[in-house]
């Protein structure tokens, strides 16, 4: 049996009311559709969160990992099978802090995926403590006398760690956020959007009326190719928060520069070359 | 059989030497099995090459020499006393030592009127060569790939130079084994990973894994191997689960404190049932320990790694040839019950060379799973009969393919209900029912009538076999083994049969608290009523297994 | 004693109405074991708390109701068989449900007219107070701690509304308890962990450990502890480790899944010799599993985790008392053995609560280490008589202190000999010889004649005491138990006696594979004969273990 | 018996003659010496690797641990004891690779430690694999089409992270060595020097010589507290590298805003008022 229906079916969720989750999983699935994607070539990924239950509500591949470690996960499977879209859609708390290490360093591999990272600066699923881009005085349950730590600021270590396609958006800007997602699709390599997320149970302080207060649109003026300008935007994070491609430059992919993937048959169908077992062999003799 | 030790400071070429003398050997028709030992270190302190050599089949290494190559001073202060009588000890002019075995060469200054002090092993392979009463028939082939094109000239003007410098000691013997292979034990693997349709392996450098990388890399582009150097041992788990759960048979390596850090992302392949294969090669720990030396310790870790309970397999590699076909047939078992399959090396086998013979590739099986049959909507974890629900590639039309780390229903979404829970544990564990079918005993040799019977599992593999034959020849009393591969799940069978008639059963293991017997007794109640334990990072020999044989039988 | 069941929607306030009424229960003088059971997502779902009161002693919960307390319509169908003869169902007005032991209120009406729908919950304490023939004598001095001031009146008047609708089914008995302390397993850890000398904690967020790390961050600046949230839990455990190397106790804590992620770390504490306490709060597995719910699936994997071998405690807690006094133990056997120590818990005992007798702090002995004694150069790793080297701390003027991963000799610089290699091993388990006089034999229960022994360990110690109770009160048969606290090293004396006697010996356990009956073969070669086992998440209870046991012994 | 001298003896060490890391254990133990720090309050720390055999080879307090894992032990000892020196000196891989994590989020902690860093551009320990900071095409037995991803970029990094004090420096350099490890351990919070150093074994591309003719000094008109600036010159690494404090910033520290810190009693040393364990046993009556 084939399903060849092109839409991407929702499934009940287990969200708050009024989560910003609603907003981005409800983008996905408009990104997804008008780029026409085959459901049955989309794989959605994610460690584990609140963000993270994300692939298990749209109906399409999915793969829910390890706290902190969908990345290595989804550049591995993107290697695997180059005819994959895939999309991780995750926690900041998955993916800078338990998965800090897989940002930076996948970052410089640059395989072809998508991350979107649900930021609502707070550990939802485990009841609001403190998240790497938790402000500083945020207080929690953990964080009695509030957050001591300089905030994590996703798009300056992106910029840092070499990453080609580095934006920003709102759940509560749809637009922009389907633009952004789609735009994030298409780019060859990967691509960052951190996406701001009001949790309305952990986080009172970053509320929807907190983000939409601040969220700007960068404008048309805005080169996203200038990467000091870049740098500057990034460092923008208070008063005004600007949105958008925040960095953009194209840039070799995994896939250019690896050798075993230049042919077109995606690696995981490649056949060896049972010939070769005997010249390996002999090497040996 | 011979027996001859290279010895000297790390950056003295005791390494290469070593590795061009052990082929030269074996194109004359020798057995061989060698064996590293060095230190952690890039430079100074004191490594060896033991090379053991001879016409008939030889399964291990041992610490009586024939002769020393000595590269340093040091190398005769701490060996000569391991020479057989009559053995002979090769050093430059220079050193200071003096004895009727000793044989001086001015292999330094001969070095330096080549024009490269670096051909000062290859010197020591002409006189070794001219020793044991070998021509220079090879040298050229085997230089060939082994130095720079550059350097090719010297190394064999080398080479005769140190032929024409010592006499003939010994006749040469025939062997049969010029066409057989000379490999080490994570060669092995490596060869056996590839010819099971390896197509990733990720990996975080650690020795004594790192050759396995290292050799795959080297083919990477013409095998169709992405072979990826990880950011942490954490990412290379886990980048293999994601290729393999996209359909690459994916394979990671490391060492114990490696595959400590992998531990959780085993339970990711328990629970999604993703196949993944994980080569731990054994150094001694805790933490960083021994770094480049050898032990037998994470039986009892790799067993119940991880929390909570699912199916695994952990299979010992108990020799160079073992390496190979166990390789091919972790990848199998992995992909048949959807499991992690663990194999247990280490740093003896992996370091060490071994001849074997050329491996059958046509009768190699490489299990190929069927095509999953099924009418409306595919359940990636179906419950079926026997636990193995059909396997669908995500990218196809035919269906939507999950994995989760949470349990969940058959179509793989997160539950919570206690009766799903159950049904999904109690069907991955009944993989465990048909697996056990498949299971291997161990191997059982000596005597068919014996008071002691030895037990031990992977790499004592060789010194016990040595043992035993020399115990049953020698000692006048009767010994038999038996010698495990398959650890986990323990297959139990010939063990319950062979300790009935045992008076002894003595368990040979290279840690320090009898690791093996451990789990037999867990799974059995069988206890061992002796034990030979090492634990001090070098290999135990079938000399020192007998001598502690002796001790323990005789008290 | 009365046992009533709070069901509700997650965000429906179950948890905090609970909280509140088990504080009333107490005061009115009643032992309490209230239990949690509760999904993992923040809103929605059926969560319920479970309340047993009694003027008695309470060991752990039941599943069988007097009273169901009912905030949504889901809770009524799915708990509605457990009610006993005689239960009642309290529930809104508006609700559906029909039957002659409903009781309805409307709860929400009511709410809504005091101006805070959330006042709802307070409602129904009211009527609960009432229909159990207790006063409002408590309720301002418990609500002022439970509500924000601004809410408090609101919620006074519910309670009181709600008190006044229902009426009283059942007297007031006295009990003797008012003055006894309520708390949760992981509050009486962190207590412990206080009373111990904590002074610095480290940790990344996991249920159902997380509530440790919150009490200990709501005392810390006033008790001086630096509760630190780390970036993972690689980096909680070597934080851990390194505050205590330089001098301040320490401890980390999490659920497998973390504990998975420090198991590198524990081999560290191993081979460096430096103290530590590492508490797992189990949930069921495999990988994330079932986040919210109770397994006691990880005992194989926390007495073998990491690579290489080293000595190491394990103790299980068996209720919230004992969580108390075996967490201040936990640090002191770490400190004196200068080794880690494992705290085993589980998410039952985590979240539920129950009433123990106040602490006596007075009694409490905090492990000293005796100030080193040594002339010369200061060796960290020293070899002694009983394998223990006087600890110094880095920082005063007396000597160089070393910690080191690798293997090392005295003074803690790195070695590769095997001479050193060895002493150091047998250093370090040498000090087990002297902690096998400190290790707690299981507590034994039950009938002194008995056909039957249960073997448990950990969390079942309250389920396994009632059932052997009712058992030997009415089965005509007679049982005994014995009670594990100590799991590693395992303690053999009492059970090698006590199951001589035994026809039957059955361990029940939380898990799928029965991990201790494994290791007391593995310890002992005793064989368990029969085993029951739950791995659904759900704790077993006295009278499901009652059922097992009568089926068990029967056939 | 009590050791009085201010001198930090050298044992033997296990590195190839030329090593970079002679030069740098050399500075560092001028470094201590001239500053006067007691060897007894000083606690050198690492992971493993071959720099990571720093701490062992000079006569003062060790810390050898895991590989990767230098930065939790080591800011976690300075949290128990605020009278102890700490410097971590160890390598690139283990700092930057497997320790990455702990990188970025103790940089958010700015806990006052030193970070010496010995970048000789690969694992030196495990035999020549590339490292975080190969430079693309660095040919190795594992790399053997030449590393692919983008290198790694330590200074944009720890200032992306939020560090207050950035330096680079090369370990054939002792003079400005020297005065840079002295001006990251007077710092408050803190500090990183990464170090190039060549490895005359595995690393035949970054050599002395390569180094030596690239590295130049910041002059004195550059402003190392202008954070654009600063990102300009961490940007900077290829025919010429720019060594020097390239970014310092004045931070709170740790130490400045934990409140349980707050007394001059260093925390292994304070006591538990005993009256506080009634006080709590209370809470639950
Ligand atoms: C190894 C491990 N550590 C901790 C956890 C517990 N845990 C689950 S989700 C989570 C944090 C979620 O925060 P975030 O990624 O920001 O997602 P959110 O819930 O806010 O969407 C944590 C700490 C886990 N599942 N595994
Ligand atoms: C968990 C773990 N993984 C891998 C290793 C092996 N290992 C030891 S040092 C090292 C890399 C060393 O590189 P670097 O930190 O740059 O130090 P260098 O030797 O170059 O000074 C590796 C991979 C280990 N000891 N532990
Ligand atoms: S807790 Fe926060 S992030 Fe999670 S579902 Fe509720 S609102 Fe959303
Ligand atoms: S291998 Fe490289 S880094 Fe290590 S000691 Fe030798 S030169 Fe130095
Ligand atoms: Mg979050
Ligand atoms: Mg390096």
């Amino acid at each position: 049996m084939s399903d060849t229906s092109k839409e991407f079916c929702m499934y009940e969720t287990a969200w708050c009311p009024g989560c910003g989750n609603f907003g981005i999983i409800k983008c996905l699935k408009q990104a997804l559709e008008e780029l026409n994607k085959d459901p049955h070539e989309v794989l959605l990924m994610a460690g584990i969160g609140q963000a993270a239950k994300t692939p298990q509500y749209l109906k399409t591949n999915s793969f829910s990992g390890l706290h902190g470690r969908s990345l290595p996960a989804a550049i591995a499977a993107k290697i695997a099978n180059n005819n994959l879209t895939i999309v991780v859609n995750t926690g900041e708390g998955d993916s800078y802090g338990e998965g800090g290490n897989h940002f930076i360093h996948n970052i410089r591999r640059n395989v072809d995926i998508s991350h979107f990272v649900h930021d609502n600066q707070v550990y939802g699923l485990t009841k609001g403590q403190a998240s790497p881009t938790s402000s500083e005085g945020f207080v929690t349950g953990v964080q009695t006398e509030g957050s001591m730590n300089t905030p994590f600021n996703p798009l300056m270590m992106a910029i840092a760690a070499g990453a080609g396609f580095v934006a920003r958006s709102f759940s509560g800007d749809p637009v922009q956020l389907v633009e952004l997602m789609k735009k994030a699709i298409l780019y060859k390599g990967y691509a960052l959007v951190d996406i701001l997320q009001p949790c309305v149970t952990f986080n009172k302080i970053n509320t929807f009326a907190y983000y939409k207060k601040r969220v700007y649109h960068l404008d048309e003026s805005y080169d996203p190719h200038d990467k000091m300008a870049a740098i500057q935007k990034a460092l923008e994070f208070g008063d005004k928060i600007p949105t958008g491609i925040i960095y953009q430059e194209q840039k070799q992919t995994f896939y250019d520069k690896n050798k075993v993937l230049s042919t077109a048959i995606p690696l995981c169908e490649q056949k060896l070359d049972p010939s070769l077992l005997e010249k390996y062999s002999q090497e040996f003799i | 059989m011979y027996n001859i030790l290279l010895g000297g400071a790390a950056g003295q070429g005791v390494d290469t030497t070593g590795t061009i003398l052990e082929k030269l050997l074996k194109q004359a028709g020798y057995q061989i099995f060698s064996m590293k030992d060095v230190m952690s270190r890039v430079r100074g302190g004191h490594n060896f090459t033991l090379i053991r050599f001879g016409p008939e089949k030889i399964d291990s290494h041992s610490y009586k020499l024939d002769g020393i190559v000595a590269f340093n001073e040091e190398t005769i202060e701490v060996h000569k006393k391991q020479l057989k009588p009559g053995g002979f000890i090769l050093c430059d002019a220079s050193f200071a030592a003096e004895g009727k075995n000793i044989t001086k060469i001015a292999m330094n200054e001969m070095a330096k009127t080549i024009g490269n002090p670096k051909v000062v092993g290859s010197i020591a392979i002409g006189a070794i060569l001219k020793s044991f009463g070998e021509t220079l028939e090879h040298i050229e082939t085997v230089y060939k790939h082994a130095v720079k094109s550059e350097y090719l000239d010297q190394n064999l003007q080398a080479v005769k130079q140190g032929f024409d410098s010592v006499k003939k000691h010994h006749e040469h013997k025939d062997g049969a084994y010029a066409k057989w292979m000379l490999l080490t034990g994570n060669q092995a693997i490596s060869l056996g990973a590839i010819a099971a349709g390896l197509k990733f392996y990720s990996a975080y450098p650690m020795s004594p894994s790192t050759s396995i990388m290292e050799y795959l890399a080297g083919k990477m582009t013409e095998a169709g191997i992405v072979v990826e150097q990880a950011e942490d041992e954490i990412a290379a788990i886990n980048m293999a689960i994601g290729a393999s759960f996209a359909g690459a048979k994916a394979m990671t390596g490391t060492s114990g404190g490696g595959f400590s850090l992998m531990v959780e992302a085993l339970g990711l392949s328990g629970i999604a049932e993703i196949p993944i294969v994980v080569a731990n090669i054994q150094r001694p720990g805790p933490a960083t320990g021994l770094p480049t030396r050898t032990e037998q310790s994470d039986l009892n870790f790799m067993i119940s790694a991880s929390q909570g309970e699912f199916p695994r397999m952990v299979i010992a590699v108990k020799n160079h040839e073992d390496a190979f076909y166990q390789t091919i047939r972790a990848f199998n078992m992995a992909e048949k019950y959807q499991i992690p399959v663990m194999l247990l090396s280490d740093q003896y086998l992996a370091d060490s060379s071994a001849v074997v013979e050329p491996f059958d590739f046509a009768k190699i099986k490489v299990y190929q799973a069927p095509e999953p049959i099924f009418e409306g909507e595919y359940l990636r974890y179906k419950l079926t009969k026997d636990g193995i629900s059909p396997r669908l590639i995500p990218g196809t039309k035919r269906g939507f393919v999950a994995a989760d780390s949470d349990e969940h229903d058959e179509a793989g979404k997160i539950i919570e209900c206690a009766e799903m829970r159950i049904k999904q544990v109690d069907k991955r564990f009944l993989k465990l029912k048909k697996l056990a079918m498949e299971i291997q005993e161990p191997e059982f040799i000596g005597s068919d009538t014996y008071d002691t019977l030895l037990i031990g599992w992977g790499s004592t593999y060789g010194p016990i076999k040595e043992a035993v034959q020399y115990l049953n020849n020698t000692s006048g009393k009767k010994f038999a083994a038996l010698l495990f591969g398959d650890v986990y799940p323990l297959p139990t069978k010939l063990l319950a049969e062979k300790v009935k008639a045992a008076k002894n059963i003595v368990n040979v293991e290279q840690n320090a608290t009898g690791q093996l017997a451990r789990l037999i007794r867990e799974t059995t109640s069988i206890t061992c009523t002796a034990s030979i334990l090492k634990y001090d990072g070098r290999q135990i020999s079938g000399e020192e297994i007998i001598a502690a044989v002796l001790k323990e039988v005789a008290k």
